[in-house]
């Protein structure tokens, strides 16, 4: 499965070179929804929520300015999954619209990536040539605005959107800590639900105790994961803060 | 300017026609407005007719949103490649392509509403994209500060279409997006 | 071919106004034999159809003894010398600016390096500045298929530019652009 990503990833350029990896979370849930031949809804969602943790976990090289989109859809998929487990768990409003926004995200990038399969069967087979240069006549002809200083602004501005570019992943980063923080409330929370709940366990207590043991075991290793992908080697030059409290501006 | 074009033998679409050929690249329709002298209607009217005078043609009218340009008809392929070797297309990664995708069906985006849907960062993604002339840069229209990205001519011929309605399953596709794309909060990313 | 946006073929009067077209000059009637892989008899039949077919559009065949080629139509000469006086006396906006800025500032650059520094594709001004006679084409010395970009002497002698250190915020801009071509494996776009 991982091997048909690969295979269409011809990067333009040098810079990344990806090997066995998904492009982003979505593409990685729909692909273990499709595996089960189920659509987008809580019940599936809840279903793929362990080989999601999985696929992730395994997943040793991640491009750093992803990895917080992964953890963050798999907070999401682990309070459906909460819910499906502890129907007392009660979602607050904020979590109810994360949930339901990731339910629309998904929706949308199922259609976004038909659409790709559609072009990719159609890029670069039936190109459609401009008009062929013919010898240019060459006049010279300056304009108005052509003068020093206008050039030394134009490319003053050109060199500090490049400057700007070079410097966002380090900006993108600082989510991680937030998701973090996120990851920790979520393992609070059930906790606490379930020491509230298990005086109302009836007879199948245990087997139900067993699941939620491991669904914590699950969430524990989550949280591992996104500490796992803070600390990769790889960017050992990225910092990462515990003060950024905002979201990134991208201008 | 003293002479006018509307006293000549050549009808408007005929006038669109060579002027696009003898520019050699994509013409703004601003552009041509004013060069032909003619409104925004009778433009409409000309392109209208230029695409269907060139059906069964080896050229073909691309247009996008701003732009038009006179290309070779996709048919055309196999000989022209004999000619302009040099133009074989590298492919697009995947994620280029759907942020490409996302453009083109929706007809422009903002990176915000490309992350939203992608659930990436399409940093990488745009900046190829706008290297290999295949979207551009304009300003949001609500907001100044906010980069939209549009589709080029360029974009549609590597696909070998006139225009976005053109596209595999077009009609199917822009559907249900209008509805996504109110509910998306554009600017947060992720 | 599965997956073809419209499978007509084109008849071969049309594969020939396609071929004139892609190559921009007149093409010998023996290459375009080659090229369309046509008997001499086939050509002479295409060639009286495309004549009729161009009828009434903005093209036209201009035919010699050994030569074919393909020209905006005699009628539509007065908005094409308003489209060449159009594309010589307006203002060169930012695109071209930033291009002969990063040319002048670098003594010289390739298609790449312009792109790069841009992020955005930078034929469109690079054909603007050479036809203006701001720029010229020279041969890359180390990649002799690259093309390398020059100031001319003409534009040179129109800012008063003596010596490249002399530029507005020279050490400065330089400066910056080594610095960030280090940090990134330069991207070659073709």
């Amino acid at each position: 499965m991982e091997n048909s990503v690969t295979k269409m990833h011809v990067r333009e350029g040098a810079l990344h070179l990806r090997t066995e990896s998904y492009e982003g979370p979505f593409e990685l849930v729909l692909e273990l929804i499709d595996k089960r031949k189920l659509s987008v809804n809580e019940i599936s969602l809840s279903q793929v929520t362990d080989d999601y943790i999985e696929h992730v976990r395994g997943q040793a090289k991640f491009p750093m300015e992803d990895a917080a989109q992964f953890i963050g859809v798999a907070a999401t998929l682990l309070l459906i999954k909460s819910k499906s487990l502890i129907p007392d768990l009660e979602l607050s409003d904020e979590e109810e619209s994360g949930v339901d926004e990731l339910k629309r995200r998904l929706m949308e990038y199922e259609r976004v990536r038909d659409m790709m399969r559609e072009l990719s069967h159609i890029f670069g087979r039936q190109v459609m040539v401009s008009a062929g240069e013919r010898a240019p006549e060459v006049v010279f002809a300056p304009s108005k605005d052509l003068t020093l200083h206008n050039l030394s602004s134009a490319l003053g501005e050109a060199l500090a959107t490049l400057e700007k570019e070079e410097k966002l992943p380090e900006a993108r980063v600082r989510t991680m800590v937030t998701i973090e923080e996120m990851m920790d409330r979520l393992v609070e929370r059930v906790a606490k639900k379930l020491t509230m709940s298990f005086a109302e366990f009836s007879a199948d207590a245990k087997e139900r105790v067993e699941v939620i043991v491991s669904f914590l075991a699950l969430l524990e290793l989550v949280k591992q994961g996104a500490v796992d992908a803070a600390q990769h080697d790889t960017f050992a030059d990225i910092r990462i803060t515990n003060t950024s409290t905002g979201l990134p501006n991208y201008g | 300017m003293l002479y006018s074009v509307k006293t000549m033998a050549l009808t408007t679409p005929a006038l669109l026609e060579a002027t696009l050929f003898a520019s050699g690249e994509a013409l703004s329709k601003a552009r041509i407005l004013k060069l032909l002298d003619i409104s925004e209607k009778e433009l409409e009217g000309a392109i209208g007719v230029l695409h269907k005078a060139l059906d069964g043609h080896g050229l073909a009218l691309i247009e996008t949103d701003s732009e038009l340009e006179l290309r070779t008809a996709p048919d055309a392929t196999d000989v022209i490649k004999k000619l302009r070797e040099n133009e074989l297309s590298r492919d697009l990664g995947k994620a280029s392509l759907e942020t490409l995708a996302i453009i083109l069906y929706r007809g422009s985006a903002t990176r915000g509403e490309i992350d939203w849907v992608r659930g990436v960062n399409s940093g990488a993604a745009i900046r190829s994209l706008t290297l290999r002339g295949l979207i551009e840069r304009t300003e949001d229209a609500t907001d100044k500060r906010r980069a939209r990205y549009n589709p080029t001519v360029d974009a549609l011929a590597h696909l070998g279409v006139r225009t976005r309605e053109d596209l595999p399953r077009y009609a199917e596709f822009i559907g249900t997006m209008t509805e996504q794309e109110e509910k998306s909060v554009a600017e947060e990313t992720v």
